[in-house]
Parts: C-alpha cells; sequence; structure tokens
C-alpha cells in the first residue's frame, strides 16, 4: 500500500473564546481522496487552514512527508507541494485570469515550466482559456472554482486541501468540478476534501471523517459511510 | 522602586521647569536671544543667534560690560505665538537684564507685552511689521528699517527705471503682505499701475503657474517681497519662464543664499536692503569672524542682529548700570550710534530716524551696492 | 513599563485613591500660581489650553471614531469671531461667546454632514482640506487682517476687573479645563456618549440596535467643534493678536497627537497627552534645535510601546 | 500672450507639476495599498532623498561633475539608499504597530515624519542648500509655449519611472504579488508568497520613487531644505485621495489632476493666486463628497 | 395575521443574482425558520429585511407597514430586532452597556439634558437601567452585567445580544444562526430561551440556523431556500421528508462521475 502522506494528531486550535477543534486525529496516504464532512461550523475549513498554515493550532502535531510542519509559515508549506483551495475561493479580482495562474506558480523560476503547467491547466479548463485575459471579477461562480483549482494547480501539488468546492454552484457544475477532481487523482495528487454534497464527496472518496462540533464522531471507508443513517442525522439533525 | 523612580524624576524636571532659577555668577550679565531656532523658520533664526553670539563673545573678550560678563539665554519663539509666549515668559522669568530679537513679526507681538509688562529693554533687528509699533509699550526698540521706509526706496527705484506696470509677490505672511500692501497703495496712489498682485506658498516648490500668469500680465517689474528660500526659485523660475524685464525683491531676500540658488538667473536683481557686511567697511571684520566661527556666509539679518547686540550694550554702558529704566533711557537718546550695518537713531516711536535704506544689485553672483 | 502600568491602573481603579488624586491635583493646580513663576503659568496656562482643544477632539476621534486632521479649523472660527467681533465691531468679550459658538457648531455641521458617507481615509483628507481652506479664507480676506491677522484684540473684564496678568489667564483656561473635563465626562456617560462609542466600536451593529449614525456623529462633530470654538474665543483675548499661522495644519496635528498619545477616548489619558504635548518641547528647551527632534523620537517611543496611549485601558 | 497661448502655457505647467505629484503620491498609494498606512513620513522621505543625493553628488562631481550623468549617478544611489532606509522604518516603526489601533499607526506615521524632518534640521542647522547643478535654461518654444530642456529631461525621467514602475507592476511576478497581496493576504500565502518579503519590497520602491522625486526637485528648483517635504506630502497625499487611494493608476491620474487644477488655479478670472488652494480642496472636497472612493477607487458593495 | 410579509424579493450584486423572487410570511407571535445550505443566501434574507442591503425589487410589509428601502435605525424602530451570524458586541463595553444600546431608541436625552443631568434625563436612565437589568435577568445574565463583554465565555456572549436585541422592544426577532459555536448544553439552554421569549414575552421569533436538531424542535414553520429561491415550505416533518430538501443538503446522486 502507499505511504502516509499527511498526518494529524491531536490537533486543536481556539478562535479567541471559541474551541474550534477538540483533539482531531486522521491521515491521508499517497494517492487518495479523503473527505471531511459535518454541518456548518463543525470545523472543516478550520481543519484546512491549520495543516496550511494559515492558522496557527494551540496544541497537536501536523506531519507532512514526515515533517513536522505544524509551525511552519503557510508561505514555506506550499513549497513542500501542499496547497490549499480555501472556502469562497479567494481568487485575485482585478487580475486577469493568466495572472492568477502565473500567481500559483510564484515559487517557480523556470519560465518554460511555467508555460508548460499553465497550457496544462488550460487543457483542463478549457473555458478558462478562452477567457484567459479577462478581469477575473467577471467570471461566474463555476469558472472562479475552476481558476482557484487550476491556480493551485501552477504549484504542481503533492497534496490538494480543496475547501468546499462545490458551494453555491448549479448541479451541472458540481458534477464536472468533481469530475476534474478525480482526473487530478487519477494523475497523481493526493487530495483532502471538505465537502457539503455528502453523497457525492463520499462517491468520490476512499475514506471519510464527519466532524461535529469540532469533533471527528464518525471515520471510516466511503463505502461503509454511504450507507450510514447517522450522517443524514448529521446534516438534518434527529428526527 | 522603579516607579518611585520615574515619578521623581518626573517629579523634578517639572519643579525645575516651574520654579526655574538659571544659574549664573554674580558678574554675569544675563541677555535673552528671542529667535524661532526649530521649525521652518529656524534657518533665519539660527543665523541671527549666531551672530548675536559673536557680538557677545567680542564683547567679553573685550573685558565684558561694566566689568560683568555677557550670559546670553536663547528662548526659541519658532515663529509661533504660543511657543514664543512661552520662550519670553522663560526669559523674563530667568531675569534676564535686557532682550534681543524678534524675526517673525506675527510672533514678535504677543511677546511684546510680556517684555513690555516687566519693562524689560528689547532691540529688535528683523520683525519689522509696521503693526509692532502700534503695541510697542515704549521698551522695545527696532533697528530694522520699517516697511514704509522700504517702500519709500523701492518706489523710488521703480519710477527712477521708468516702470509703469508693477507686479507685487508676496508670501501671506504678516511681514510680507505688509510689504506688499504698503508698496500696492503708494503705487497706486501716484497713478501708476499694479498689474499683478500674488502670493506664493511658503515651501511650495513649482511655481510655473504664477509665471505664467505674470507673463501674460506682461508687467515691467517684479516685486518680491518675502524671503530669499522661496524667492530665489520664484526669481529662477522667472527667468527660466522667459520674463526679461527688472526683479527686484525686498530685504528678507538679501542674502548670499539667493544669488546661490538662483544662480545666473539672479543677476541683475535689485535688493532693498539695510546696508550689509559685503561692502561695508565696519563689516568686513565681522563677516571673516562670522564665517571661521561657523563656517558659513552670514545671512539677511545677521548683520543687524550683531549691531542688536553691541547697540545693547552700549546703551548698558552709557546707563551705567543693569537699571532696566536706564537701559530704555539710553536706548531712546541714541545718538548715531555706528554699527556694521548704520548709523541707529530712534524717532520718539523707537523706530530708526533715518532709513538705511540702500538699494544692491546682483553682479557676478554678488550683490554689490547700485550706483 | 508594563510593569508600571498595571501598578498604576490597579491603584487608580479604587473610587478612593482616584478621589484623593482628583482633589490632590486640584489643590495643586489652584495653589500653583503662588510658588510658580510666570514663566511657569505661561506655560501651564498653555496646558490648560491644549486639554481643552484635545478634549475637545477627543469628541469627535476618541469617542465617536472619526478621524479629523482639520481640528485647529474648529478653533480658528472661535479665535476669529471673537477677534473680529470684539475688535472690529466693538461688541462686548462675553456676548461673542455664544455667537462664536454658533460659528463653530456650523462649521462642525458643515464639515460634518457631507463627510459622513466617506470612510475613514478619505475622512482624513477632506477634514484636513477642511482645514486648510478655512485657513485661507482667514489669510485672504480684509476682515480677518490678512496674512497678519488681528492685532489689538481688547482683553475681557469680568464685573469691572479686567483680565491681564498671566496669572488671571492661568485661573480661566484652569476653569476651562476642568469645565471641559466636566462636560467631558457627563456626556461620556450619556445616552449620547454611549451611542458614539457603539457607532465607534460597531457600526452596523449600533444601527441594528436602533441608533441613528448619522445623527450621532454629527452631534460629535458640532459639540467638538464647540469645544475648539470656545477655547479660540480665550485664545483671542489671551494671546491678543491672531493670525493664520497659528491655524496650521501641525496645530491639527499637534492636538490629534495630544489625543492618541494620551489614550483615546479616556479623559485622564487625553488631559495627560495634552499635558506630554506641552511640557515635553518645555522640557527639552535647553537642547535649542535638537529639542524638537528629541520630542520627536520620545513620541515615536511612546506609540511603539504604548499603542494603545499612555493611559492604561480599562480592564475587568 | 494671448489667452490660447497662456492656457497652453498652463496646460503645460500643469502637467509638468502633475508629473511630479504623481510620482510622489505613487508610494503614497502603493504602500496605503497594501498595508492600508497613509504613510505620512512620505514627503519627508522625499526630503531624505533629495539630501542622500546632494551629499552623492558632492562626492561624486569630482569626477563625473555636476550635469545629468553625475546626477543620473547620485539618483540612481540614492535611490536605493533611501529606499532600503524605507524598509528599515517600516521594520522599526509600522511592523510592530500592524495590530494596533488605526489611528495609532497613523500617529506613528507621523511621529516618524517629525523625527525625520528635526533630524534632518538638526544635521543641517536649518540650512538651505544650494543644489549646484549645471543645467541651463535652454528650451523649446512651442508656438508661445516654452518649456526647457530641464523641465523635459525631468519630465521624461518621472515617465520612464512610472512606466518602469507600470511593467514591474503589471509584467513580473513580484508586481503581480504585490497587487495579489492588496486584494488578499491569506490567499497569497496560500500561493507561496511571502508576503512580508513582498510588503518591505513595496516599501523599497514606494520609497525610492519619492526619494527620486526628491533629487529631481533638488536639481530643477536648485535648493533643498529640511521642510521641503512637507507641502509635497500633502499634495502627493491629496493626488493619491483624488485617483483613488490604493490604485496605482488612480495616483498618476490624480497627480496630473491635481497639478492641472493648481495650474489653472492660477488663471481663474477675477480672483487672484491666494485663492488656488482653497479652489484645488474645495473640487476635492466635492469630488469626494459624490465620488467617495476617488475615481478610479473600488466602490464598495453598495449599502444603505 | 401575518407580521411579517416578504413578496417577490430580489437581490443582486454585480450581476449575481442571491435572491430571487422569494415569497414567504411570518404570523404573530409563531417561531419560524428560515433554512438552507451553505451560500444559499440566508443571511443576505436578513440584511434585506433589516434594511442592510438594498434589495432590488419586491415588496417587504413588516407590521402592516412597508419598510422597504428603510434605513437599518427606522426599521428597528418599528419593532424588528436582530442578533448577528457571528457576534457582533461593543468588545470593550459591559455587559449592561451593551444592552443599554438596544434602548437608545426608545429614549431621547439629548447632550444638554447630559451636561446638565436634568430631571428628565435622571428619570430616563434609570428607566433604561431598570429596563436592560430586567431583559439581563431574563436572559439569565444579571450577575455578570458590569463585566466587559468580551471577557464573557461564548455562550454568554451569544445571550447578552440576544438581551441586546430585547431592549429594543421588539414585535419580531431576527436570530441569525442563535446556535453557531455552542456547546450542547447551551443549545438546550437556548431552545428553553427561545420560547420563553416567545410565550412569555410575545415576541414572534424567525431564525435562520443550520444546526437542524434545534431548528427541527422549536419550528412552527420552516422556509428552505437553495441558490436564493424558496424549495420547500412546512413543518419538521413535511421538511425533513421533503426530496428537494434532502437533494439540497446532501447533494444528488451523480451517477455518471464515476
Amino acid at each position: 500500500m502507499s505511504d502516509t502522506l499527511l498526518e494529524i494528531e491531536n490537533l486543536e486550535t481556539h478562535y479567541g473564546k471559541i474551541h474550534a477543534l477538540r483533539s482531531i486525529s486522521f491521515s491521508v496516504r499517497e494517492g487518495q481522496i479523503v473527505t471531511l464532512l459535518g454541518a456548518n461550523g463543525a470545523g472543516k475549513s478550520t481543519t484546512l487552514k491549520a495543516i496550511s498554515g494559515l492558522i496557527r493550532s494551540t496544541s497537536g502535531s501536523i506531519r507532512y512527508l514526515g515533517e513536522d510542519i505544524t509551525r511552519k509559515p503557510a508561505h514555506e508549506i506550499v513549497q513542500m507541494g501542499l496547497i490549499h483551495v480555501p472556502e469562497g475561493r479567494k481568487i485575485f479580482k482585478g487580475m486577469t485570469i493568466t495572472e492568477n495562474l502565473e500567481l500559483g506558480s510564484f515559487t517557480l523560476d523556470d519560465d518554460a515550466e511555467r508555460k508548460r503547467r499553465m497550457d496544462h491547466v488550460f487543457d483542463i479548463f478549457p473555458v478558462l482559456h478562452e477567457r484567459k485575459s479577462r478581469d477575473s471579477a467577471f467570471l461566474s461562480g463555476g469558472e472562479q472554482q475552476m481558476l482557484a483549482i487550476g491556480r493551485s494547480m501552477m504549484t504542481n501539488p503533492k497534496l490538494l486541501l480543496l475547501d468546499e468546492p462545490s458551494m453555491g454552484l448549479a448541479p451541472f457544475l458540481v458534477q464536472q468540478i468533481m469530475k476534474i477532481v478525480l482526473r487530478l487523482n487519477k494523475e497523481g495528487v493526493t487530495i483532502l476534501l471538505v465537502e457539503q454534497n455528502a453523497k457525492v464527496a463520499l462517491k468520490l472518496a476512499d475514506h471519510g471523517y464527519v466532524l461535529e462540533t469540532g469533533k471527528i464522531v464518525i471515520r471510516g471507508s466511503a463505502r461503509t459511510l454511504q450507507q450510514d443513517e447517522s450522517i443524514v442525522k448529521a446534516y438534518l439533525g434527529e428526527q | 522602586m522603579k516607579k518611585t523612580l520615574l515619578l521623581s524624576s518626573v517629579g523634578s524636571a517639572l519643579t525645575g521647569l516651574l520654579l526655574l532659577g538659571q544659574v549664573a555668577t554674580a558678574g554675569d550679565l544675563k541677555v535673552g536671544i528671542m529667535v524661532p531656532t526649530t521649525g521652518s523658520e529656524a534657518t533665519y533664526g539660527k543665523d541671527m543667534e549666531n551672530a548675536i553670539n559673536l557680538a557677545a563673545a567680542e564683547i567679553n573678550k573685550a573685558g565684558g560690560v561694566l566689568g560683568m560678563n555677557i550670559v546670553t539665554m536663547t528662548g526659541d519663539a519658532a515663529c509661533d505665538p504660543q511657543q514664543a509666549t512661552a520662550a519670553a515668559s522663560k526669559l523674563v522669568s530667568a531675569e534676564v537684564t535686557a532682550v534681543v530679537g524678534g524675526y517673525c513679526s506675527g510672533a514678535t507681538m504677543p511677546t511684546m507685552k510680556i517684555y513690555g509688562d516687566a519693562n524689560i529693554p528689547m532691540v529688535i533687528p528683523a520683525a519689522n511689521s509696521t503693526k509692532l509699533i502700534d503695541i510697542n509699550q515704549g521698551n522695545a526698540f527696532q533697528i530694522n528699517s520699517t516697511g514704509f521706509d522700504q517702500v519709500k526706496t523701492a518706489v523710488g527705484l521703480f519710477k527712477a527705471k521708468g516702470i509703469n506696470k508693477l507686479a507685487i509677490i508676496h508670501q501671506g505672511d504678516g511681514y510680507s503682505e505688509d510689504l506688499a500692501k504698503l508698496t500696492r497703495e503708494s503705487w497706486t496712489g501716484m497713478g501708476k499701475e499694479v498689474v499683478a498682485y500674488e502670493v506664493v506658498n511658503k515651501g511650495e516648490q513649482d511655481q510655473s503657474a504664477l509665471v505664467t500668469r505674470i507673463k501674460s500680465k506682461a508687467p515691467d517689474a517684479v516685486f518680491w517681497t518675502a524671503y530669499y528660500a522661496d524667492g530665489s526659485m520664484v526669481i529662477k523660475q522667472l527667468r527660466q519662464g522667459g520674463y526679461r524685464n527688472l526683479i527686484a525683491v525686498g530685504d528678507g531676500s538679501n542674502s548670499p543664499k539667493l544669488l546661490e540658488i538662483a544662480g545666473k538667473a539672479a543677476e541683475g536683481v535689485y535688493c532693498f536692503s539695510n546696508p550689509t557686511v559685503e561692502y561695508l567697511p565696519a563689516a568686513k571684520d565681522f563677516h571673516k569672524n562670522y564665517k571661521a566661527t561657523y563656517k558659513q556666509d552670514p545671512d539677511a539679518y545677521a548683520a543687524l542682529s550683531y549691531d542688536g547686540m553691541k547697540l545693547m550694550v552700549d546703551a548698558i554702558t552709557r546707563a551705567g548700570s543693569t537699571d532696566k529704566k536706564a537701559i530704555i533711557k539710553a536706548l531712546a537718546e541714541t545718538k548715531d550710534f555706528t554699527g556694521i550695518a548704520g548709523p541707529i537713531t530712534f524717532t520718539d516711536k523707537n523706530t530708526l530716524a533715518r532709513s538705511n535704506f540702500v538699494i544692491l544689485v546682483a553682479e557676478g553672483g554678488k550683490w554689490v551696492l547700485n550706483k | 513599563m508594563a510593569n508600571f502600568s498595571t501598578i498604576l491602573s490597579e491603584w487608580i481603579s479604587s473610587q478612593k485613591n482616584r478621589m484623593s488624586i482628583l482633589l490632590t491635583l486640584a489643590g495643586i493646580a489652584m495653589f500653583l500660581p503662588l510658588v510658580s513663576s510666570n514663566y511657569g503659568l505661561e506655560v501651564m496656562t498653555n496646558v490648560w489650553f491644549y486639554v481643552m482643544l484635545c478634549l475637545g477632539l477627543n469628541i469627535v476621534v476618541g469617542y465617536a471614531g472619526l478621524l479629523d486632521l482639520g481640528y485647529a479649523a474648529f478653533f480658528a472660527v472661535g479665535a476669529y469671531t471673537t477677534g473680529i467681533l470684539t475688535s472690529q465691531f466693538g461688541v462686548n468679550f462675553w456676548l461673542t461667546i455664544p455667537i462664536a459658538v454658533g460659528c463653530s457648531a456650523c462649521a462642525g455641521f458643515i464639515i460634518g454632514g457631507p463627510t459622513l458617507r466617506l470612510r475613514s481615509d478619505y475622512l482624513a483628507i477632506v477634514t484636513l482640506g477642511f482645514g486648510e481652506i478655512v485657513r485661507l479664507i482667514a489669510r485672504n480676506l480684509e476682515i480677518t487682517g490678512g496674512a497678519s491677522g488681528l492685532i489689538g484684540i481688547e482683553r475681557p473684564s469680568i464685573f469691572g476687573f479686567q483680565l491681564n496678568q498671566i496669572v488671571h489667564f492661568y485661573y480661566v483656561f484652569l476653569i476651562l479645563a476642568i469645565l471641559a473635563c466636566f462636560v467631558s465626562y457627563r456626556l461620556q456617560h450619556s445616552r449620547l456618549g454611549r451611542a458614539w462609542q457603539y457607532v465607534r466600536e460597531d457600526e452596523d451593529a449600533a444601527e441594528a440596535m436602533g441608533i441613528n449614525r448619522v445623527a450621532v456623529k454629527l452631534y460629535a462633530y458640532v459639540i467638538g467643534a464647540i469645544f475648539g470654538g470656545v477655547a479660540g474665543c480665550f485664545f483671542a483675548v489671551k494671546m491678543t493678536a491672531i493670525s493664520p499661522e497659528t491655524f496650521m495644519f501641525q496645530q491639527s496635528v499637534l492636538i490629534l497627537l495630544g489625543v492618541v498619545l494620551g489614550g483615546m477616548g479616556k479623559i485622564p489619558g487625553v488631559v495627560i497627552g495634552a499635558f506630554a504635548l506641552v511640557l515635553f518641547p518645555e522640557v527639552f528647551r535647553d537642547l535649542g534645535s535638537m529639542r524638537m527632534l528629541v520630542f520627536a523620537i520620545v513620541m515615536l517611543i511612546i506609540m511603539l510601546y504604548r499603542p494603545e496611549g499612555i493611559w492604561p485601558a480599562k480592564k475587568s | 500672450m494671448s489667452i490660447q497661448d497662456i492656457l497652453l502655457q498652463q496646460l503645460a505647467n500643469g502637467l509638468i507639476l502633475g508629473s511630479f505629484y504623481a510620482l510622489v503620491a505613487l508610494g503614497y498609494t502603493m504602500v496605503y495599498g497594501i498595508i492600508k498606512l497613509l504613510n505620512f513620513a512620505h514627503g519627508d522621505l522625499y526630503m531624505l532623498g533629495s539630501f542622500v543625493g546632494f551629499v552623492i553628488l558632492s562626492i561624486l562631481s569630482p569626477y563625473i561633475g555636476n550635469s545629468w550623468a553625475g546626477i543620473l549617478c547620485s539618483m540612481v544611489l540614492s535611490m536605493i539608499a533611501v529606499g532600503l532606509f524605507g524598509v528599515l522604518i517600516q521594520r522599526i516603526a509600522y511592523v510592530p504597530m500592524l495590530s494596533a489601533p488605526r489611528l495609532s499607526i497613523l500617529i506613528t506615521a507621523l511621529a516618524v515624519s517629525m523625527v525625520l524632518y528635526n533630524g534632518v534640521m538638526a544635521f543641517t542647522d536649518g540650512q538651505y542648500l544650494a543644489f549646484k547643478t549645471d543645467l541651463g535654461f535652454e528650451g523649446l518654444e512651442f508656438g508661445n509655449v516654452f518649456i526647457t530642456y530641464t523641465q523635459m529631461i525631468l519630465v521624461g525621467a518621472s515617465i520612464i519611472l512610472m512606466i518602469v514602475l507600470y511593467l514591474f507592476v503589471h509584467k513580473t511576478l513580484y508586481g503581480k504579488a504585490m497587487r495579489a497581496i492588496a486584494i488578499d493576504q491569506d490567499a497569497c500565502r496560500l500561493m507561496g508568497i511571502n508576503v512580508n518579503k513582498i510588503i518591505a519590497l513595496t516599501f523599497f520602491i514606494g520609497t525610492s520613487l519619492a526619494a527620486a522625486a526628491g533629487i529631481m526637485a533638488g536639481t530643477y528648483y536648485g535648493s533643498i531644505h529640511f521642510f521641503m517635504g512637507f507641502v509635497i506630502g500633502l499634495k502627493a497625499f491629496t493626488a493619491a485621495v483624488i485617483g483613488g487611494i490604493g490604485s496605482i493608476p488612480g495616483a498618476m491620474l490624480g497627480g496630473l489632476l491635481l497639478g492641472l487644477l493648481e495650474s489653472f488655479g492660477t488663471q481663474i478670472p477675477f480672483i487672484g493666486t491666494e485663492w488656488k488652494d482653497v479652489f484645488s480642496f474645495g473640487i476635492l472636497i466635492l469630488l469626494l463628497v459624490f465620488k467617495p472612493t476617488g475615481i478610479l477607487g473600488k466602490t464598495e458593495i453598495e449599502r444603505m | 395575521m401575518a407580521l411579517l410579509e416578504v413578496n417577490n424579493l430580489a437581490l443582486s450584486f454585480a450581476g449575481l443574482h442571491v435572491i430571487k423572487e422569494l415569497e414567504f410570511s411570518v404570523e404573530e407571535g409563531s417561531i419560524a425558520s428560515l433554512i438552507g445550505p451553505n451560500g444559499a443566501g440566508k443571511t443576505s434574507v436578513f440584511n434585506c429585511l433589516t434594511g442592510f442591503y438594498r434589495p432590488t425589487a419586491g415588496t417587504i410589509i413588516f407590521n402592516g407597514k412597508s419598510i422597504i428601502h428603510k434605513k437599518p435605525y427606522k426599521i428597528t424602530r418599528q419593532g424588528m430586532a436582530r442578533t448577528f451570524q457571528n457576534l457582533r458586541l461593543f468588545k470593550s463595553m459591559t455587559v449592561l452597556e451593551n444592552v443599554m444600546s438596544g434602548m437608545h431608541c426608545r429614549s431621547s436625552a439629548g447632550p444638554i439634558g447630559a451636561i446638565l443631568r436634568t430631571g428628565a434625563q435622571q428619570k430616563e436612565e434609570a428607566e433604561i437601567n431598570e429596563f436592560c437589568e430586567r431583559c439581563l435577568d431574563f436572559v439569565g445574565l444579571l450577575a455578570v452585567k458590569d463585566r466587559i463583554a468580551s471577557n464573557l465565555a461564548y455562550g454568554d456572549q451569544r445571550r447578552v445580544e440576544w438581551a441586546r436585541a430585547l431592549a429594543t422592544q421588539p414585535k419580531l426577532l431576527l436570530l441569525d444562526e442563535p446556535a453557531a459555536g455552542l456547546n450542547h448544553v447551551e443549545k438546550q439552554q437556548l431552545i428553553g430561551l427561545i420560547k420563553r421569549i416567545r410565550d412569555q414575552l410575545g415576541i414572534t421569533i424567525f431564525l435562520i440556523e443550520h444546526d437542524m436538531g434545534l431548528v427541527m424542535k422549536v419550528s412552527e414553520k420552516i422556509t428552505v431556500i437553495d441558490y436564493g429561491e424558496k424549495i420547500a415550505q412546512g413543518n419538521a416533518d413535511e421538511i425533513q421528508n421533503n426530496s428537494k430538501v434532502i437533494e439540497a443538503y446532501l447533494g444528488k446522486e451523480e451517477d455518471e462521475i464515476v
């Protein structure tokens, strides 16, 4: 079997007075798609932010590629091939699509390689190629999501953290995005996916974790979780 | 421990501030200098302070006054009325016998009340707004010719040069506006034309728009009534912009710096001034000593400030005591005191009886007397 | 430094200690003229004057959280109103005060009204521009005495007693400063004072609570302007001469400095700020031309070590 | 001069002055755009630039003279020196303040400004120093409009600097990172951008542009003084706000507009030059009242 | 009778349609909820109701009067109060002072009264104090009234927001995710509090919530929106079994993907 790429142990974080994550532990192995599920405010996005270094965790450890990255600044973690596509896309509105993509490869010095990666992104997202010199602020929600994913691919990621890529998207777009996620995974990118759309996420994933108020309450293979009634409960409340 | 230390040090600083007593030995004579040594006018103030201190040093070297050594104390007026009143009060509280100083008219005015109330003899070398005369309580003596005198000289030159259309530029401060206004009144009173009456904001470097405006009015002469710092830029840009007629500047611009900064553009510029160090035989030594001591050329008011100190000491010697009333009386009775900048005699308003104004012209990078 | 401030804040948080400090300070202020030289009085008069100005600006900046880089304009409006009315129309000084209050309130309204839509940084430039416009108008008009300003403003008398000596003005400004503290305190602990604080801390939440933020901010501008205007009236008669140079941008900056240095929104803080503003340059007077440099460095250090101002923040 | 000539000459004057304002305003706006700080010390860095340039020129002039070669050399050297100084100021005075209340950091900037000009004052004894160069008054006459070669070269230099900056910001990765940081710092971190480094770079560029303008002003106007940054600082601030603070093209536009406003402001019929600034500040206030974010500033979501 | 009636409401930002032709009503004296997945536009609806956003079309009738395009403070004065999704307390002020903000629109003293401490002003201050203490007592926070708000535990801070909203003396209370960040015990207390506000104070309640357990327990009527459009309405049972709702929350089965 493949190696463990990311390992999280007893992670705790606080936002001021709020205890956002309580002793989170899980691991992601190379080549997998792992999904974090749960209602809003359960701590999914916080987990991703802690991993990518956007927020400091209070205690616990995050190991990536065998190295402890718990205290590393975000920009250094990126250079190790761990890329976080944040919630709400956070594309650089006011800059063109090409510029957004170029910033994705900020750490890269090789222009030819940059060109090659950009062509690859355009190959996956032809729609971005069509509008490459347009201001990204005028893209639709789905296109913005594509740009956010495309931008992260410019770094040549090993591990991609995707935070609700389907949020606010029409169903056919959700489908398209998920296909892309699968394609990336096939190309060798390990994926940690936070999703609202539980059914779709579990269909793609190897493993799943369900969070509730900052704790992992259910864990298991995607197949077993798909059968689990408590997933519905986590989203829609007790009957 | 730390706390008490801090409190006590702050406390002692404050006590010192409030109760204040400058340490001076019995054989010293304290003379206050009130000039701006900080703020945007510090350039002029430092120059005046230097000249006054130079005079004091010379007097001390020659045995002092009435057997006493002169100790000077500088109060920074900062060209700001509030700072100036504090500085004046500090000098009064330090029991100075006399004060030499006063540069910005606006800041000098409120201090005159303080010195007047304390009956301290004061010689004002630079500030010369005509408004100073009205609030003088009799203790202050202006040794810079007033605006009235300057206007007479200026208008005389313009008439002699056959000028008809005059442009006047001032700088929006009391001194230069006063001079500009008086000139305008006098000139239009003679039935001539003032085609432009403009103001330049202090510190604004670019004057091209003003130059264009003035050129469009085609004046025969431009009169700059303010200081050299901005004046040199106005002159430079007037010439650069193609203005070829006469340019004249007031006494605030009488400085070698103007020639240095404006360079070639300043050639042929006229300046109305008190006699200055460049050509007065009496001033040669002063110029040399000043340069030796401070490594720079003396500026517009250096000679007058130097004279101010010398005059004060002369009055004290004539009074034969440090009694303030006696000194004031002696100052009022001054007759043809020979300063390096010309003879000094006072009117009953404590202004110069005879204008010392001369006309200088810039030639070969130097101010020379206009023939 | 931190240690000192915790001791201080603990000590002053006791009501009894606070009253005794206040009484001691009032006593010192009352009897200061008995021991101080005229210079000391001059400086302290200046302190009381800046206390009033800083407290006025504090209402705008500290209470309502609005940036104002043109506060000297209100001070100018007050000073010129009194100057013009007394010297050119022979109006009694005491009568000019209500007129000056009206004029400065109008000025506050004029600047407040159109700027309320602006974010703080734009507010900075608009208030700065307004301050400059007021100064330039004063410089350019005949009635304001042009660049030389007004001179010979008569000193007022009260019940036949003419205010003339520095001691008299010391007490006048002391009373004004105490009055300013009193009014500030009362306003701060009132419905309006709370509304300012709500708007400052969270404009949206305040509005959701039914607070008309436009009206509340306008009140701040107008009341702040009145403080400045009244201070200006007394400034004019104390100096007997006023000129536009006094109301330059640097003056506004200085007042703002006092407010922030001491601690915005806290009356003792602002008072300390005003003290620092006037006393530091005086303490350093003997340094000659270096004194403003030292003053600036001291301020920078204070800001770096106590970004929220000298006075400790309220703790609970 | 006919009215037409006057207006044309004023147009030229306004554009020349405006390009200066724009150059200084750029630094203001860049720093604001990236860390939302109104750097009131910017005008003083302009002043410092001219002083450093003056010193360097007086050291170099025996070897390469006082003309363009010397000026160019000292300009480049002083841009680097003052730029680094700007970064130092940012590290010492601004970085520790980033989490402090907005007003405190503004006051810190004012204090830095006071330290700078009072420091230079103490050093120079408050003297006006003559910035001596061998530049002449020769120029070209276009009809009745006269422009000196010096003016042309200086305007040319500031246009070149602005073009270089524009290309840097829009064509290089570092420039793009600068713009991106102004939009979203967190997202930049996730792209592997070292945000602190880019902020320091921004300070360096903004400050060295001010220094460049300072030297140009020194050589052109012929004198330098510790207080010379004050007026231009205010003007540049105004220009940056008119254009929409934070926007680089806005600063250029605002600078030019302010230059034109001022030069035409001296030419308004019936009122004198003393009202010039009342006029430009009045227009500024009106503009902001009707367009609260400046000409090119971003408008926020419509709210009631 | 409907206390709040929304018809045809639409909102768009820069061409993006956040709310589309939304219609719903809230009956006087009821507890109603608005739910929907993340990004569905729920908070935008609240912001339109309270005047923080300017709807592009539609009508909002509150208590018989149109409140569309009115300023937020005026809407509050008419009797609609709200809490915020992320706590929006006045952080450096005491709990009591926070609550007093609610009374601002029910009192009138101006600066003159404040400076002179007139009789009317003192009486009013006493009334404000008294009423706010009652509000604090109601949410169980009277004991901590003099503490600085930001020093309270998170759940208590939430309740301060409630007391503050109650102090505006509303007819309708809008709660934006009241349970966010609360633990299990606190959630139980919350349910009790919501019911008490309606039953004892007679205030109508309209809430947005993600915690479905809570929504299902307290709501009498639930409106579900997705992509800014209403997809279902009904009581807890009806909603939980509505296929459109389940799809919106859990997603469609997307067979084609794999």
